[in-house]
Protein backbone atom coordinates (compact mmCIF):
# COMPACT_ATOMS: atom_id res chain seq x y z
CA UNK A 1 0.00 0.00 0.00
CA UNK A 2 1.29 3.22 -1.36
CA UNK A 3 -0.92 6.03 -0.18
CA UNK A 4 -0.60 10.08 -0.93
CA UNK A 5 -3.99 11.83 0.23
CA UNK A 6 -5.01 15.09 1.65
CA UNK A 7 -7.35 13.26 4.03
CA UNK A 8 -6.14 12.47 7.72
CA UNK A 9 -4.17 9.32 7.28
CA UNK A 10 -6.23 6.30 9.23
CA UNK A 11 -3.14 4.90 11.23
CA UNK A 12 -5.07 1.22 11.57
CA UNK A 13 -5.62 1.31 7.96
CA UNK A 14 -1.69 1.52 7.31
CA UNK A 15 -1.21 -0.92 10.04
CA UNK A 16 -4.03 -3.41 8.88
CA UNK A 17 -2.59 -3.23 5.08
CA UNK A 18 1.13 -5.35 6.49
CA UNK A 19 -1.07 -7.70 8.67
CA UNK A 20 0.67 -11.37 6.82
CA UNK A 21 0.44 -14.68 8.76
CA UNK A 22 3.90 -15.59 9.61
CA UNK A 23 4.58 -11.95 10.89
CA UNK A 24 5.64 -12.08 14.20
CA UNK A 25 7.32 -8.47 14.27
CA UNK A 26 5.25 -5.08 12.85
CA UNK A 27 6.98 -2.09 13.15
CA UNK A 28 4.72 1.16 12.66
CA UNK A 29 6.60 4.90 12.75
CA UNK A 30 4.07 7.76 12.63
CA UNK A 31 5.55 11.37 11.64
CA UNK A 32 3.63 14.54 13.90
CA UNK A 33 3.89 18.12 12.87
CA UNK A 34 5.86 19.77 15.20
CA UNK A 35 4.76 23.10 17.12
CA UNK A 36 7.57 24.82 16.81
CA UNK A 37 10.81 24.92 14.48
CA UNK A 38 14.10 26.65 15.41
CA UNK A 39 12.62 28.31 17.99
CA UNK A 40 9.47 29.69 16.47
CA UNK A 41 6.28 29.11 16.47
CA UNK A 42 4.47 26.79 13.81
CA UNK A 43 1.12 27.91 12.50
CA UNK A 44 0.63 25.56 9.79
CA UNK A 45 2.24 23.28 7.40
CA UNK A 46 1.69 23.41 3.42
CA UNK A 47 3.16 19.80 1.97
CA UNK A 48 2.63 19.12 -2.21
CA UNK A 49 3.72 15.97 -3.71
CA UNK A 50 5.11 15.24 -7.29
CA UNK A 51 2.74 12.40 -7.14
CA UNK A 52 3.19 10.29 -9.60
CA UNK A 53 7.07 10.15 -8.94
CA UNK A 54 6.59 10.31 -5.25
CA UNK A 55 4.54 6.94 -5.70
CA UNK A 56 7.28 5.23 -8.03
CA UNK A 57 9.93 6.46 -5.60
CA UNK A 58 8.09 5.05 -2.51
CA UNK A 59 7.80 1.94 -4.79
CA UNK A 60 11.69 1.60 -5.08
CA UNK A 61 12.26 2.10 -1.27
CA UNK A 62 10.15 -0.76 -0.31
CA UNK A 63 10.81 -3.25 -3.21
CA UNK A 64 14.50 -2.31 -1.88
CA UNK A 65 13.44 -2.73 2.10
CA UNK A 66 11.14 -6.21 1.07
CA UNK A 67 14.58 -7.58 -0.59
CA UNK A 68 16.78 -6.34 2.61
CA UNK A 69 14.71 -7.83 5.30
CA UNK A 70 12.18 -10.10 3.71
CA UNK A 71 9.33 -8.11 4.81
CA UNK A 72 6.14 -9.53 4.57
CA UNK A 73 4.32 -6.62 4.26
CA UNK A 74 5.04 -2.81 3.93
CA UNK A 75 3.12 0.17 3.35
CA UNK A 76 3.55 4.33 3.43
CA UNK A 77 1.33 6.55 3.76
CA UNK A 78 1.88 10.63 2.89
CA UNK A 79 -0.49 13.13 3.58
CA UNK A 80 0.02 16.48 1.80
CA UNK A 81 -2.07 19.95 2.14
CA UNK A 82 -2.29 22.35 5.00
CA UNK A 83 -1.07 20.53 8.17
CA UNK A 84 -1.90 21.39 11.92
CA UNK A 85 1.10 20.95 14.56
CA UNK A 86 0.02 17.70 16.36
CA UNK A 87 -1.74 16.41 12.79
CA UNK A 88 0.13 13.26 11.44
CA UNK A 89 2.14 13.42 8.23
CA UNK A 90 3.05 10.25 7.24
CA UNK A 91 3.31 6.64 8.83
CA UNK A 92 5.37 4.05 7.61
CA UNK A 93 4.17 0.30 8.62
CA UNK A 94 6.56 -3.16 7.65
CA UNK A 95 5.72 -6.58 8.89
CA UNK A 96 8.73 -9.06 9.00
CA UNK A 97 9.32 -12.67 10.47
CA UNK A 98 10.85 -11.27 13.72
CA UNK A 99 11.05 -7.68 15.31
CA UNK A 100 15.01 -7.00 14.21
CA UNK A 101 14.18 -6.65 10.85
CA UNK A 102 11.15 -4.77 11.14
CA UNK A 103 12.83 -2.41 13.09
CA UNK A 104 15.49 -1.91 11.15
CA UNK A 105 13.66 -1.47 7.73
CA UNK A 106 11.26 0.39 9.06
CA UNK A 107 13.28 3.30 10.10
CA UNK A 108 15.49 2.83 6.89
CA UNK A 109 12.07 2.80 5.09
CA UNK A 110 11.60 6.52 6.76
CA UNK A 111 15.05 7.70 6.39
CA UNK A 112 14.87 6.70 2.76
CA UNK A 113 11.39 8.60 2.23
CA UNK A 114 12.67 11.95 3.87
CA UNK A 115 15.66 12.20 1.01
CA UNK A 116 14.62 10.75 -2.03
CA UNK A 117 10.43 11.05 -2.05
CA UNK A 118 9.66 14.56 -3.91
CA UNK A 119 7.75 15.74 -1.45
CA UNK A 120 8.26 19.43 0.23
CA UNK A 121 6.81 21.09 3.59
CA UNK A 122 6.52 24.80 4.02
CA UNK A 123 6.50 26.37 7.61
CA UNK A 124 4.09 28.79 7.85
CA UNK A 125 4.95 31.10 10.59
CA UNK A 126 3.32 34.27 12.34
CA UNK A 127 5.91 36.47 10.10
CA UNK A 128 6.80 34.25 7.20
CA UNK A 129 7.23 31.30 5.52
CA UNK A 130 9.63 29.16 4.11
CA UNK A 131 10.84 25.94 2.25
CA UNK A 132 11.93 23.19 4.65
CA UNK A 133 15.85 22.21 3.61
CA UNK A 134 15.73 24.67 0.42
CA UNK A 135 18.66 26.41 1.41
CA UNK A 136 22.09 25.44 2.74
CA UNK A 137 22.20 28.21 5.58
CA UNK A 138 19.28 26.85 7.10
CA UNK A 139 19.26 24.43 10.08
CA UNK A 140 18.38 20.35 9.28
CA UNK A 141 14.86 20.09 10.28
CA UNK A 142 13.62 16.36 11.28
CA UNK A 143 10.82 14.48 12.99
CA UNK B 1 14.28 21.89 -28.52
CA UNK B 2 11.43 22.50 -26.40
CA UNK B 3 11.17 21.70 -22.67
CA UNK B 4 7.82 21.37 -20.83
CA UNK B 5 8.65 21.77 -17.20
CA UNK B 6 6.74 20.78 -14.37
CA UNK B 7 7.81 23.08 -11.06
CA UNK B 8 7.43 22.20 -7.46
CA UNK B 9 8.12 24.17 -3.97
CA UNK B 10 10.33 26.92 -3.63
CA UNK B 11 11.49 25.99 -7.58
CA UNK B 12 8.23 27.13 -8.51
CA UNK B 13 8.58 30.11 -6.30
CA UNK B 14 11.83 31.01 -8.19
CA UNK B 15 10.19 30.21 -11.63
CA UNK B 16 6.81 31.53 -11.18
CA UNK B 17 4.88 28.84 -12.89
CA UNK B 18 3.51 25.75 -11.95
CA UNK B 19 4.30 24.63 -15.34
CA UNK B 20 6.53 26.27 -18.27
CA UNK B 21 8.34 25.56 -21.42
CA UNK B 22 11.27 26.69 -22.22
CA UNK B 23 13.57 26.32 -25.70
CA UNK B 24 16.63 25.36 -24.74
CA UNK B 25 19.54 24.97 -27.38
CA UNK B 26 21.45 20.88 -26.83
CA UNK B 27 19.44 18.08 -26.26
CA UNK B 28 20.60 16.91 -22.61
CA UNK B 29 19.97 17.76 -19.32
CA UNK B 30 22.91 19.72 -18.89
CA UNK B 31 21.72 21.76 -21.68
CA UNK B 32 18.32 22.63 -19.78
CA UNK B 33 20.27 23.33 -16.30
CA UNK B 34 22.48 25.74 -17.67
CA UNK B 35 20.20 27.56 -19.36
CA UNK B 36 17.91 27.51 -15.80
CA UNK B 37 20.95 28.93 -14.37
CA UNK B 38 21.29 31.79 -16.64
CA UNK B 39 17.67 32.89 -16.54
CA UNK B 40 16.85 31.96 -12.62
CA UNK B 41 19.80 32.91 -10.62
CA UNK B 42 18.38 32.72 -7.94
CA UNK B 43 17.99 28.61 -8.37
CA UNK B 44 22.07 29.01 -7.61
CA UNK B 45 21.00 29.32 -3.86
CA UNK B 46 19.53 26.26 -3.23
CA UNK B 47 21.27 23.42 -1.49
CA UNK B 48 21.02 21.46 -4.29
CA UNK B 49 18.23 21.54 -7.43
CA UNK B 50 17.69 17.53 -9.65
CA UNK B 51 16.07 17.37 -12.58
CA UNK B 52 13.33 14.18 -13.29
CA UNK B 53 12.46 13.26 -16.14
CA UNK B 54 9.74 11.03 -16.70
CA UNK B 55 9.52 10.46 -13.07
CA UNK B 56 12.85 9.48 -12.47
CA UNK B 57 15.86 11.39 -11.04
CA UNK B 58 18.06 12.21 -14.39
CA UNK B 59 21.64 12.39 -14.76
CA UNK B 60 23.16 15.63 -16.60
CA UNK B 61 24.12 13.54 -19.84
CA UNK B 62 20.90 11.80 -20.62
CA UNK B 63 19.17 13.15 -23.94
CA UNK B 64 15.91 14.84 -23.52
CA UNK B 65 12.74 14.14 -26.00
CA UNK B 66 10.11 16.44 -26.73
CA UNK B 67 7.41 14.26 -25.17
CA UNK B 68 9.70 14.40 -22.33
CA UNK B 69 7.86 14.81 -18.83
CA UNK B 70 10.58 16.72 -17.27
CA UNK B 71 10.20 18.14 -13.66
CA UNK B 72 12.40 20.44 -11.53
CA UNK B 73 13.15 18.61 -7.61
CA UNK B 74 14.46 21.35 -5.12
CA UNK B 75 15.70 19.65 -1.88
CA UNK B 76 13.23 17.19 -0.57
CA UNK B 77 11.28 17.89 2.70
CA UNK B 78 8.40 14.63 2.94
CA UNK B 79 8.03 13.23 6.38
CA UNK C 1 -0.04 3.63 30.21
CA UNK C 2 1.01 -0.06 31.53
CA UNK C 3 -1.68 -2.52 30.94
CA UNK C 4 -1.96 -6.52 30.89
CA UNK C 5 -5.61 -7.97 29.71
CA UNK C 6 -7.05 -10.94 28.68
CA UNK C 7 -8.88 -9.18 26.29
CA UNK C 8 -7.40 -8.20 22.33
CA UNK C 9 -5.31 -5.07 22.47
CA UNK C 10 -6.80 -2.31 21.04
CA UNK C 11 -3.43 -1.01 19.10
CA UNK C 12 -4.82 2.47 18.60
CA UNK C 13 -5.48 3.04 21.91
CA UNK C 14 -1.98 2.75 22.90
CA UNK C 15 -0.54 4.94 20.06
CA UNK C 16 -3.21 7.38 21.78
CA UNK C 17 -2.09 7.05 25.13
CA UNK C 18 1.68 8.52 23.91
CA UNK C 19 0.47 11.28 21.48
CA UNK C 20 1.54 14.72 23.32
CA UNK C 21 2.14 17.90 21.77
CA UNK C 22 5.82 18.66 20.69
CA UNK C 23 6.36 15.09 19.66
CA UNK C 24 7.49 14.75 15.99
CA UNK C 25 8.08 11.05 16.17
CA UNK C 26 6.05 8.14 17.13
CA UNK C 27 6.84 4.25 17.28
CA UNK C 28 4.90 1.25 17.49
CA UNK C 29 5.69 -2.37 17.91
CA UNK C 30 3.27 -4.78 17.38
CA UNK C 31 4.26 -8.69 18.44
CA UNK C 32 1.76 -11.33 17.37
CA UNK C 33 1.56 -14.52 17.32
CA UNK C 34 3.17 -16.93 14.92
CA UNK C 35 1.76 -20.15 13.39
CA UNK C 36 5.14 -21.98 13.36
CA UNK C 37 7.86 -22.75 16.05
CA UNK C 38 11.26 -24.85 15.25
CA UNK C 39 9.22 -25.80 12.09
CA UNK C 40 6.10 -27.30 14.00
CA UNK C 41 2.21 -25.75 13.59
CA UNK C 42 1.32 -23.73 16.48
CA UNK C 43 -2.31 -24.69 17.26
CA UNK C 44 -2.42 -21.83 20.33
CA UNK C 45 -0.29 -19.87 23.05
CA UNK C 46 -0.97 -19.81 26.65
CA UNK C 47 -0.29 -16.47 28.27
CA UNK C 48 0.59 -16.07 31.82
CA UNK C 49 1.73 -13.36 34.04
CA UNK C 50 2.95 -12.30 37.80
CA UNK C 51 1.16 -9.62 37.33
CA UNK C 52 1.73 -6.73 40.00
CA UNK C 53 5.40 -7.52 38.93
CA UNK C 54 4.88 -7.69 35.69
CA UNK C 55 3.50 -4.06 35.70
CA UNK C 56 6.74 -3.12 38.17
CA UNK C 57 9.16 -4.21 35.88
CA UNK C 58 7.08 -2.66 33.21
CA UNK C 59 7.49 0.71 34.65
CA UNK C 60 11.15 0.56 35.72
CA UNK C 61 11.96 0.05 32.05
CA UNK C 62 9.62 3.04 30.83
CA UNK C 63 11.27 5.10 33.44
CA UNK C 64 14.71 4.27 31.89
CA UNK C 65 13.68 4.65 28.56
CA UNK C 66 12.30 7.94 29.36
CA UNK C 67 15.12 9.38 31.03
CA UNK C 68 17.75 7.83 28.38
CA UNK C 69 15.76 9.63 25.23
CA UNK C 70 14.10 12.30 26.53
CA UNK C 71 10.47 10.53 25.53
CA UNK C 72 7.31 12.31 25.91
CA UNK C 73 4.94 9.35 26.31
CA UNK C 74 5.51 5.92 26.13
CA UNK C 75 3.28 2.88 26.89
CA UNK C 76 3.34 -0.79 26.78
CA UNK C 77 0.01 -3.42 26.49
CA UNK C 78 0.41 -6.97 27.01
CA UNK C 79 -1.99 -9.85 26.66
CA UNK C 80 -2.32 -12.51 28.84
CA UNK C 81 -4.46 -15.95 28.29
CA UNK C 82 -4.83 -18.30 24.85
CA UNK C 83 -3.76 -16.63 21.73
CA UNK C 84 -3.84 -17.66 18.19
CA UNK C 85 -1.24 -17.65 15.77
CA UNK C 86 -1.93 -13.74 13.90
CA UNK C 87 -3.33 -12.60 17.21
CA UNK C 88 -1.56 -9.58 18.91
CA UNK C 89 0.40 -10.36 21.93
CA UNK C 90 2.24 -7.10 22.90
CA UNK C 91 2.14 -3.87 22.00
CA UNK C 92 4.97 -0.87 22.48
CA UNK C 93 4.09 2.19 21.83
CA UNK C 94 6.39 5.39 22.27
CA UNK C 95 6.95 9.22 20.86
CA UNK C 96 9.69 11.56 21.09
CA UNK C 97 10.60 14.55 19.59
CA UNK C 98 12.35 13.77 16.69
CA UNK C 99 11.86 9.67 14.81
CA UNK C 100 15.48 8.19 16.14
CA UNK C 101 15.44 8.83 19.48
CA UNK C 102 11.49 6.94 18.55
CA UNK C 103 12.84 4.01 16.80
CA UNK C 104 15.98 3.09 19.48
CA UNK C 105 13.22 3.72 22.60
CA UNK C 106 10.84 1.40 21.12
CA UNK C 107 13.55 -1.04 20.53
CA UNK C 108 15.00 -0.85 24.18
CA UNK C 109 11.56 -1.48 25.63
CA UNK C 110 10.62 -4.57 24.00
CA UNK C 111 14.15 -5.97 23.92
CA UNK C 112 13.83 -5.36 27.77
CA UNK C 113 10.52 -6.33 27.95
CA UNK C 114 11.29 -9.80 26.84
CA UNK C 115 14.17 -10.62 28.95
CA UNK C 116 12.87 -9.08 32.51
CA UNK C 117 9.26 -9.01 32.52
CA UNK C 118 7.72 -12.12 34.14
CA UNK C 119 5.56 -13.46 31.81
CA UNK C 120 5.77 -16.57 30.71
CA UNK C 121 3.95 -18.12 26.85
CA UNK C 122 3.91 -22.22 26.48
CA UNK C 123 3.43 -23.28 23.09
CA UNK C 124 0.93 -26.09 22.28
CA UNK C 125 1.37 -28.29 19.33
CA UNK C 126 -0.59 -31.04 17.60
CA UNK C 127 1.41 -33.62 20.08
CA UNK C 128 2.65 -31.66 23.02
CA UNK C 129 3.60 -28.67 24.89
CA UNK C 130 6.30 -26.49 25.32
CA UNK C 131 7.19 -23.75 28.01
CA UNK C 132 9.18 -21.12 25.80
CA UNK C 133 13.06 -20.77 26.47
CA UNK C 134 12.27 -22.90 29.57
CA UNK C 135 15.31 -25.58 28.88
CA UNK C 136 18.67 -24.99 27.86
CA UNK C 137 18.89 -27.16 24.96
CA UNK C 138 15.91 -25.21 23.32
CA UNK C 139 16.38 -22.94 20.29
CA UNK C 140 15.78 -19.18 21.14
CA UNK C 141 12.24 -18.21 20.01
CA UNK C 142 11.92 -14.61 19.20
CA UNK C 143 9.48 -12.41 17.48
CA UNK D 1 11.44 -20.46 58.89
CA UNK D 2 7.93 -20.65 56.59
CA UNK D 3 8.19 -19.60 53.61
CA UNK D 4 4.89 -18.68 51.46
CA UNK D 5 6.14 -19.25 47.79
CA UNK D 6 3.79 -18.16 44.27
CA UNK D 7 4.82 -20.36 41.17
CA UNK D 8 4.95 -19.58 37.58
CA UNK D 9 5.10 -21.12 34.09
CA UNK D 10 7.06 -24.44 33.61
CA UNK D 11 7.91 -24.03 38.03
CA UNK D 12 4.73 -24.57 38.47
CA UNK D 13 4.50 -27.39 36.91
CA UNK D 14 7.51 -28.77 38.67
CA UNK D 15 6.23 -27.75 41.81
CA UNK D 16 2.44 -28.98 41.17
CA UNK D 17 1.30 -26.07 43.08
CA UNK D 18 0.72 -22.11 41.67
CA UNK D 19 0.98 -21.66 45.53
CA UNK D 20 2.81 -23.54 48.35
CA UNK D 21 4.10 -23.28 51.43
CA UNK D 22 8.06 -24.74 52.42
CA UNK D 23 9.45 -24.86 56.09
CA UNK D 24 13.20 -23.91 55.42
CA UNK D 25 16.48 -23.59 57.82
CA UNK D 26 18.26 -20.13 57.57
CA UNK D 27 16.58 -17.34 56.73
CA UNK D 28 18.10 -16.78 53.11
CA UNK D 29 17.18 -16.41 49.54
CA UNK D 30 20.15 -18.96 49.29
CA UNK D 31 18.76 -21.47 51.92
CA UNK D 32 15.55 -21.65 50.60
CA UNK D 33 16.87 -22.05 46.87
CA UNK D 34 18.95 -24.26 48.09
CA UNK D 35 15.90 -26.13 50.21
CA UNK D 36 14.04 -26.12 46.61
CA UNK D 37 17.11 -27.76 44.60
CA UNK D 38 16.84 -30.50 46.74
CA UNK D 39 13.49 -31.28 46.71
CA UNK D 40 12.94 -30.50 42.83
CA UNK D 41 15.81 -31.17 41.47
CA UNK D 42 13.98 -30.92 37.92
CA UNK D 43 14.30 -27.28 38.41
CA UNK D 44 17.89 -27.54 37.78
CA UNK D 45 17.37 -28.45 34.39
CA UNK D 46 16.02 -24.91 34.11
CA UNK D 47 17.77 -22.06 32.13
CA UNK D 48 17.53 -19.91 35.12
CA UNK D 49 15.54 -19.84 37.81
CA UNK D 50 14.89 -16.03 39.55
CA UNK D 51 13.58 -15.83 43.12
CA UNK D 52 11.52 -12.72 43.39
CA UNK D 53 10.91 -11.47 47.26
CA UNK D 54 7.75 -8.73 47.12
CA UNK D 55 8.14 -8.39 43.54
CA UNK D 56 11.17 -7.49 42.92
CA UNK D 57 14.32 -9.68 41.78
CA UNK D 58 16.45 -11.16 44.72
CA UNK D 59 19.80 -11.15 45.27
CA UNK D 60 20.61 -14.64 47.07
CA UNK D 61 22.11 -13.17 50.11
CA UNK D 62 19.07 -11.34 50.93
CA UNK D 63 17.17 -12.07 54.14
CA UNK D 64 13.24 -13.47 53.96
CA UNK D 65 11.01 -12.43 56.59
CA UNK D 66 7.49 -14.49 57.50
CA UNK D 67 5.51 -11.72 55.76
CA UNK D 68 6.97 -11.66 52.55
CA UNK D 69 5.64 -12.30 49.25
CA UNK D 70 7.91 -14.78 47.06
CA UNK D 71 7.91 -15.81 43.39
CA UNK D 72 9.62 -18.63 41.53
CA UNK D 73 10.55 -16.85 38.05
CA UNK D 74 11.48 -19.52 36.07
CA UNK D 75 12.78 -18.05 32.03
CA UNK D 76 10.16 -15.46 31.37
CA UNK D 77 9.50 -15.65 27.78
CA UNK D 78 6.77 -12.70 27.04
CA UNK D 79 6.67 -10.55 24.11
Amino acid sequence: MINITENPIEIIKVIDAVAALGAGGLNVFIGNVRGTANGKTVRWLEYEAYEGMAVAEIKKILDAATLRWGLLGCAVSHRVGTLKPGETAVVVAVSAPHRKESFEACEYIIDQVKVKVPIWKKEVFENGEEWVEARPQMTIHSN
Amino acid sequence: MKCKIKTFGIARDILGNKELIMEITGNKVIDLRNELSEKYPKLESLKSLFIAVNQNYAEDHMELKDSDEIALIPPVSGG
